[in-house]
């Protein structure tokens, strides 16, 4: 396998597990950020000063990245979270574009502008790989916990929510520093894949991006969160050499899919191979019908 | 010992004093009607009950303890379920999962066991599955079990938000119209379901309703409010005799 | 110098204004955030620019085609997209990720059609400026001032007064009804998107006079954005005094702080507003009862 | 793609030699991006036409990295999986920064153009990044040639520095005119800070005007230094500006007009120079008269550069292509003679000065610090 | 006026509609009864176009109706919805405007927004009010009475005694003999059969998207085979 293709999976990794932070804080809690980049950078800065500054070995930045991104989500959201819409969510973009401010900011520990280079490539396929398995297996099972529902119960009807004995607040903020440490991982394992940070790389459009990706799988779908991601990670890679029609080709696919697949790509549905064998029954064992109808349950 | 007291209770909006000096003690285990003319303020007082409003002035007791100042999600864990006049269930959500939800206390296990499935978590999540079902079949919704809640006709939209608020475990239950929209024949079966869980669940229940019928042959005692302030207590027959109620509430000719 | 400041300061924020009310004129109706505002002013300006040096327009000519071509993109929008979705019963959100893909295809059909370079408008209106004492206001500034002012009056007086603005203030709180007892939603809306077509096209103009046009030059209007949140969603005058407060703020940061601080405390400043004020300084939420 | 069809004569295929350029193609730098990349057609075009390097035709594959690091290092490993033998570009350091340590990885040869951090070529330990090579100067150069010009040339006794902020190459630029400025005497009245994309800069400015330097540093590109120039004179502030190669753009004196009369700028050297005429000819030509940007002139000198180092190495051989580009003296292309520090892979040039005037760019003459 | 004919509807696969036939002439109170779910919220969103039919044809006056609920308003219809459906930000007054917005007689419509405020004092005193805040027979009141606003040639109800207090039902059944006794024609749905009966001059029985029966009310009322299976 070329460089190429397996810094082309790496990425899709990366932004697969940032994704799945973004799924279950707005398509599982409705609640919508425009900071996750933010938090992302915290997650890489955190895990890169460790490694380079103080020799730490890369499992453990792997792990502090996360929760010091953690620990700030919680932070904001004990202020924040009580906002409503886009009142929440233009301070998750202030939060977001503020972080790349401060560490432009301070340059003595961030290297400001220039970035921060000489960081350990660390992130091999395997990693990246495995961590994103375990990120989807992990979100996955806490969506069918009574930690999902009850963020699924807020995303309905927070009154009723709350009638029903959910601390809603306390919730939401589960929900805020999941998404968050999630989008920390994910920066720890791209400064130790590209050996080198910038907070541009963290700026508002990437925030978006991931919220973008979330809304096109559907809302309230991780498969289609997963789906999303590959699909808006490998298209622009593919459109690369279409230079200046790319982010045009981008633009438009992003209103295309969102006029033409009301729910996004999944809706509220998960990705299950079902379908595809009940087609494959169906084409092939048509003479045995009963067969199938006793299959499907 | 009452299970709910509620003294002096005042709310005001602005200007609009839609809860004025109410007062009211309820025993356990008896069904309470609250009825009054629209607007009187029923359903302000549900709302400061379940903390979505913080009252002007006033003190609810449940249990003898205070519920004043406390969220909604604290006064529910206290044992105070309800429905809503405008319902509101998780409408994308499954039947199932609409009660599951609220049954959240009964599963005790953390975060860490919940996204690795390993400890208690099997095992609770078996058990509050159960009890749902059960609970299902007591509303008789358990065909449903799978269907979308927002898709569901009206009645059985109000069966499941007392399904719903039955699985919370609540000691006290309010219900806010819980026949509206129904005709005589689905609120007579209505009456028969309330009495029903009211036995099974060993449940003090207030409701606010219109339909006459309806809270004459289900309620124990009725309370009529009217500008937020009680005018007459009593028994249904009491009540219903009470020219105070009927000039204010009932009206004259009643054939219904 | 403080006195020189505030002139500078109520300068950036009048073209924040005038683009803050377009924000907030369609977040009324439709509750969403138009993102795709930005680019609406972008390609006015471009429009503008094209008539004059390129199709020798008299001025005034592009400005009107400016503005009503400011217009039209932003009806457009309306029919290819937004009207779609809200066909389609999607969740408001929605309307605002086809907003932003809407902005990103804008901005790079701009990049395509008119190439990256940044382009001048041709000296047509005065740029220079008026000496009183020290202090130099820019005229270019003045008439901005003055267009915002009369554009945000007027379109006061048609929420507030008209039944232009009663119907639009229905659709918005209930599009299903508003139809239902007489008003033609769809119409209305596109009025709507219409009149803050034509606004963002002013401030296109205006952006690309006082400094220049560029592919990306929509992206003020994040700073609109962020003013009519500052103000309250939805509210016309709490967006002109966001837009204002956002300019000031911003020219005395950078003035007596530092100009690394700008964003940085015009954000703690947005934020710690909205823990005191959750719907910014003149929003409103009437919430349905329980 | 980088199979050759064969011909239909049935003669053997010639493999096309593949060189890849990264670039801003899309976004908001597309100017010099798309510049760099007419740049290296023509120049290949060129090349080929001439017979292509030692027999062979050069194939050149651009690619977009919308001058952002992550998806310019994406499209330098895309075009080492499509057979790149030597990538060109960028222009940005913060995108080259990283590019240069995945170069040291896939050992494919990284030319940055006018990327001019010293970090493009030699990490923060003084290591060397054995595959990453620039054709441009890096940024003290400019900033002492412009500290020693202020002073010598222009008499001037202090002055003021407009930075921006996000900008790695202003902070550099700034510190070393600063750092040469106040070595031979001269006195900093004030160093103001501001981000590019904020547009006005009255902020900034009303601060400066009141100290009334001799003249003012404005390390900036060329659309923030017509709206900085645009509202200093508006502010009347009458002090010279000064700039570097980011002044760079024939757009500059059309978007500034008078504003700019009579300021200085370093650069490289560029199309004032009269050697470069011809290029500047057939780029219009087959460009359809657009006009070329000085990005071009790093993509036809990248490109002979690698011909160059190719035809000395006598063979296509990308360690032997290394090993040659380090070790160049003396290879003559538009922008100057080049001769490379195999230390530090930097090329040792002079810095062109220019003036604005009369509204064209007047070369003032050649400066070394 | 209102002719309704082989009238089919559904959502998506459900079909709430089968064929529904329905009439309603000049001055006539037409009521149309049913059990929960039985299509009468659906027959009545089809007529004024808030959903579209699949087969069957609706006809005012001897014309095809337009599909487009505004101008089904211009026509002269005006349809008070099932679940009040009030516009919860503008006030009790602004709300009631927007029940004249067709109109164009100022000086009418001044006179008719005094007798809604007669008919619901309740109105009146939360006329500054926002329409969301309002209890929910609050609302109903407002939802009638903006109706009412729009002074119709027909007008149709859809359970419009929902969540009233007793009293204000009868009150409410008396408003809609009134306005008809003016000479506005009306088609109401009621779970409330008994009081429907009193007051209709003809009414259709429905059920699972069919019409099952139709007549007189006095017909009805004896058929106890009838009561029994719908009413109760
Ligand atoms: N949030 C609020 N703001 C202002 N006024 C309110 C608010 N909530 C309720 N009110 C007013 O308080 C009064 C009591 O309302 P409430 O909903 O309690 O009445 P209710 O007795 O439940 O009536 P109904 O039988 O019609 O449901 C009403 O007049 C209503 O307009
Ligand atoms: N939005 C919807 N989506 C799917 N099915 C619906 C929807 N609305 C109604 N239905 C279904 O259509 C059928 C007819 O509904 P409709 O609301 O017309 O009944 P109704 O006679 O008005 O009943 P009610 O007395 O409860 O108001 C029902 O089976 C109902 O479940
Ligand atoms: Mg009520
Ligand atoms: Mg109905």
């Amino acid at each position: 396998m070329s460089g190429y293709v397996e810094g082309v999976i790496i990425l899709v990794c990366i932004n697969v597990i940032a994704v799945l932070g973004v799924s279950i804080l707005t398509g599982f809690t409705r609640l919508f950020s425009f900071g996750n980049a933010g938090f992302m950078a915290i997650g890489a800065y955190a895990s890169a000063i460790l490694t380079t500054k103080y020799g730490a070995p890369f499992p453990v930045a792997l792990v502090v990245g996360p929760i010091i991104a953690a620990i700030v989500a919680l932070g904001l959201g004990k202020l924040t979270l009580k906002l409503k819409g886009d009142y929440f969510l233009i301070t998750t973009l202030g939060f977001g574009e503020s972080v790349r401010l401060l560490f432009l900011f301070a340059e003595p520990i961030t290297g400001g502008a220039r970035g921060l280079s000489g960081i350990p490539p660390k992130t091999t396929m395997f990693i990246a790989v495995g961590i994103t398995m375990l990120a989807f297996l992990g979100a996955w099972n806490f969506l069918r916990s009574k930690y999902g529902r009850n963020l699924m119960a807020i995303r309905e009807q927070e009154i009723a929510a709350e009638a029903v004995g959910i601390n809603t607040a306390k919730f939401k903020e589960y929900s805020f520093m999941i998404s968050a440490a999630y989008a920390g991982m994910a920066g720890a394992l791209l400064a130790h894949y590209y050996m080198f940070i910038s907070p541009i790389m963290f700026n508002l459009p990437k925030s978006a991006e991931l919220t973008i990706t979330v809304v096109i799988g559907g809302l309230g779908s991780l498969s289609g969160s997963v789906l999303a991601t590959i699909l808006l990670t490998v298209l622009p890679e593919i459109f690369r050499s279409a230079a200046e029609y790319r982010m045009l080709l981008y633009g438009l696919a992003v209103v295309i899919i969102i006029v033409l697949k009301p729910s996004g790509l999944m809706g509220y549905r998960e990705f299950s191979l079902r379908p595809i064998f009940t087609l494959y029954e169906r084409i092939f064992k048509k003479n045995n019908p009963t067969q199938t109808k006793g299959d499907g349950k | 010992m009452p299970i709910l007291t509620i003294t002096n209770l005042h709310k005001h909006f602005g200007g609009v004093k839609a809860i004025n000096d109410f007062s009211i003690t309820l025993e356990k285990g008896k069904i309470y009607g609250l009825i009054g003319p629209n607007g009187a303020g029923k359903t302000t007082i549900f709302n400061t009950i379940t903390g979505i409003y913080e009252p002007t002035m006033g003190e609810i007791f449940l249990n003898g303890k205070s519920v004043i100042k406390k969220a909604p999600y604290e006064i529910s864990n206290m044992g105070i379920a309800r429905t809503f006049q405008n319902i509101r269930l998780f409408g994308n959500l499954s039947v199932l999962d609409n009660v599951i939800i609220a049954c959240h206390a009964d599963a005790k296990y953390g975060i860490f066991e919940a996204m690795t499935k390993f400890g208690r978590f099997k095992k609770n999540e078996e058990e509050i599955k159960e009890k749902c079902i059960k609970l299902l079949q007591i509303v008789g919704l358990e065909e449903m079990r799978d269907d979308t809640a927002g898709a569901l006709p009206y009645g059985h939209q109000r069966k499941l938000e007392i399904a719903r608020a039955l699985a919370t475990n609540p000691s006290l239950l309010l219900l806010d119209e819980p026949a509206a929209g129904m005709n005589e024949k689905e609120s007579e079966e209505l009456v028969r379901f309330i009495q029903n869980i009211h036995e099974n669940f060993d449940l003090t229940i207030l409701l606010i309703e219109h339909h006459m019928d309806f809270v004459m042959s289900l309620c124990d005692e009725i309370a009529v409010l009217n500008f937020g302030s009680t005018i007459a207590m009593g028994t249904p027959d009491e009540v219903k005799r009470n020219p105070a109620v009927i000039e204010a509430y009932l009206g004259g000719e009643d054939d219904a | 110098m403080l006195l020189q400041q505030l002139i500078n300061g109520i300068s950036v924020g009048g073209i924040y204004a005038l683009l803050a009310t377009g924000y907030a004129l369609i977040y009324s109706l439709l509750g969403f955030s138009n993102w795709a505002h930005g680019e609406v002013a972008m390609l006015g300006a471009y429009i503008g620019i094209l008539s004059v040096t390129a199709l020798q327009m008299p001025f005034i000519f592009a400005v009107i085609l400016a503005v009503v071509g400011a217009g039209f993109i932003s009806v457009f929008n309306e029919k290819i997209a937004y009207k779609r979705i809200r066909d389609n019963n999607s969740p408001t959100m929605f309307l605002m990720i086809a907003a932003m893909g809407l902005s990103t295809t804008f901005q790079n059909l701009a990049i395509v059609v008119f190439g990256p370079k940044f382009k001048m408008y041709p000296q047509i209106l005065p740029v220079g400026a008026v000496k009183i004492g020290s202090l130099s206001v820019g005229l270019l500034d003045l008439v901005s001032l003055g267009i915002a002012i009369v554009a945000i009056i007027g379109l006061e007086y048609l929420i507030t007064k008209t039944k232009f603005g009663l119907a639009v203030k229905a659709a918005s709180s209930n599009m299903g009804t508003a139809s239902l007892l007489g008003i033609n939603v769809d119409k209305y809306i596109m009025l709507v998107f219409f009149l803050a077509g034509t606004l963002a096209g002013i401030s296109g103009i205006l952006y690309g006079m006082k400094y220049t046009v560029y592919p990306q030059l929509g992206n003020v209007a994040l700073k609109a954005f962020i003013a009519s949140v500052f103000g309250g969603l939805g509210s016309v005058q709490g967006a002109i005094v966001g837009a204002m407060s956002i300019g000031l703020l911003e020219t005395l940061v950078s003035a007596y702080i530092h100009s690394g601080l700008r964003d940085l405390i015009t954000f703690i400043l947005l934020i710690a507003i909205l823990l005191v004020r959750p719907t910014g300084l003149m929003g409103k939420d009437i919430q349905d009862k329980a | 793609a980088s199979e050759a069809p064969a011909a239909e004569t049935g003669e053997p295929a010639v493999e096309p030699i593949v060189i890849g350029y990264v670039g801003a193609l899309s976004g908001e730098t597309a100017v010099w991006g798309q510049a760099g990349m007419n740049g290296m057609e023509l120049t290949a075009k060129e090349i080929n036409d001439a017979g292509g390097i030692l027999g062979r035709p050069i194939e050149v594959i651009g690619l977009d990295g919308k001058g952002d690091p992550i998806d310019s290092v994406n499209a330098y490993k895309k075009l080492v999986s499509q057979g790149a033998i030597a990538v060109v570009g960028t222009n940005f350091s913060s995108c080259n920064i990283p590019m240069a340590a995945v170069a040291d990885q896939m050992e494919v040869p990284a030319i940055a153009t006018a990327a001019s951090n010293p970090l493009v070529t030699v990490d923060e330990n003084g290591n060397l990044h054995p595959y990453s090579f620039r054709i441009g100067f890096i940024d003290p150069f400019q900033g002492r040639v412009l500290a020693a010009f202020a002073m010598d040339e222009l008499d001037a006794k202090n002055a003021a520095v407009i930075m921006d902020l996000n900008s790695d190459y202003s902070a550099g630029v700034t510190e070393f005119f600063v750092e040469g400025f106040e070595a031979k005497g001269g006195e900093i009245l004030t160093i103001v800070e501001a981000q590019s994309g904020q547009n006005d800069f009255r902020a900034q400015l009303s601060k400066i005007a009141p100290l009334d330097p001799d003249v003012i540093l404005v390390p900036w590109i060329y659309k923030d230094v017509a709206l900085i120039a645009n509202q200093a004179r508006e502010l009347g502030i009458d002090a010279i500006f000064l700039g570097a190669d980011g002044w760079d753009s024939k757009e500059l004196i059309t978007m500034a007009g008078a504003s700019l009369e009579g300021c200085y700028y370093t650069s490289q050297p560029s199309f004032a120079n009269p050697v470069t005429k011809p290029f500047y000819d057939a780029y219009v030509e087959m460009f359809d008269g657009l006009v070329p940007e000085t990005e071009a002139l790093f993509g036809h000198d990248g490109l002979y550069w690698i011909k160059d180092a190719i035809e000395r190495a006598g063979e296509v051989d990308i360690a032997k292509l290394r090993d040659e580009l380090e070790t160049t003296t003396g290879f003559a292309g538009l922008l100057g003679d080049l001769t490379v520090d195999p230390a530090t892979h930097n090329p040792d040039k002079s810095v062109s000065v220019y003036q604005i005037k009369d509204m064209t760019q007047t070369f003032v003459g050649d400066f070394r610090p | 006026m209102l002719k309704i004919e082989n009238l089919h509807a559904a959502y998506g696969g459900i079909k709430a509609l089968r064929g529904v036939s329905i009439e309603v002439n000049e001055g006539e109170i037409v009521a149309v009864l049913g059990s929960n779910g039985a299509g009468k919220s659906t027959l009545l969103k089809t007529i004024s176009g808030v959903m579209k039919q699949t087969e069957g044809s609706v006809q005012f006056d001897g014309e095809e109706m337009p599909r487009v609920p505004y101008q089904v308003v211009g026509k002269g219809i005006v349809h008070v919805p099932e679940g009040r459906q009030i516009f919860s930000n503008l006030t009790v007054y602004e709300n009631l405007m927007i029940g004249s917005f067709l109109r164009k007689d100022k000086a009418q419509i001044e006179k008719d927004l005094i007798e809604v405020y007669e008919l619901f004092p309740r109105l009146l005193e939360r006329k500054d009010q926002y329409g969301g805040h309002l209890s929910g027979g609050e609302q109903q009141m407002l939802a009638v009475g903006r109706g009412l606003m729009a002074n119709p040639k027909l007008m149709i109800l859809d359970e419009p005694s929902l969540g009233l207090a007793p009293l204000i039902v009868n009150q409410i059944f008396e408003i809609v003999k009134e306005i008809n006794k003016r000479g506005t024609a009306i088609l109401i749905v009621e779970q409330n059969a008994m009081k429907a009966l009193k007051i209709c001059d003809r009414a259709y029985l429905m059920s699972t998207g069919v019409i099952e029966k139709s007549g007189k009310p006095e017909d009805l009322r004896n058929d106890p085979e009838l009561m029994k299976a719908y009413l109760g």
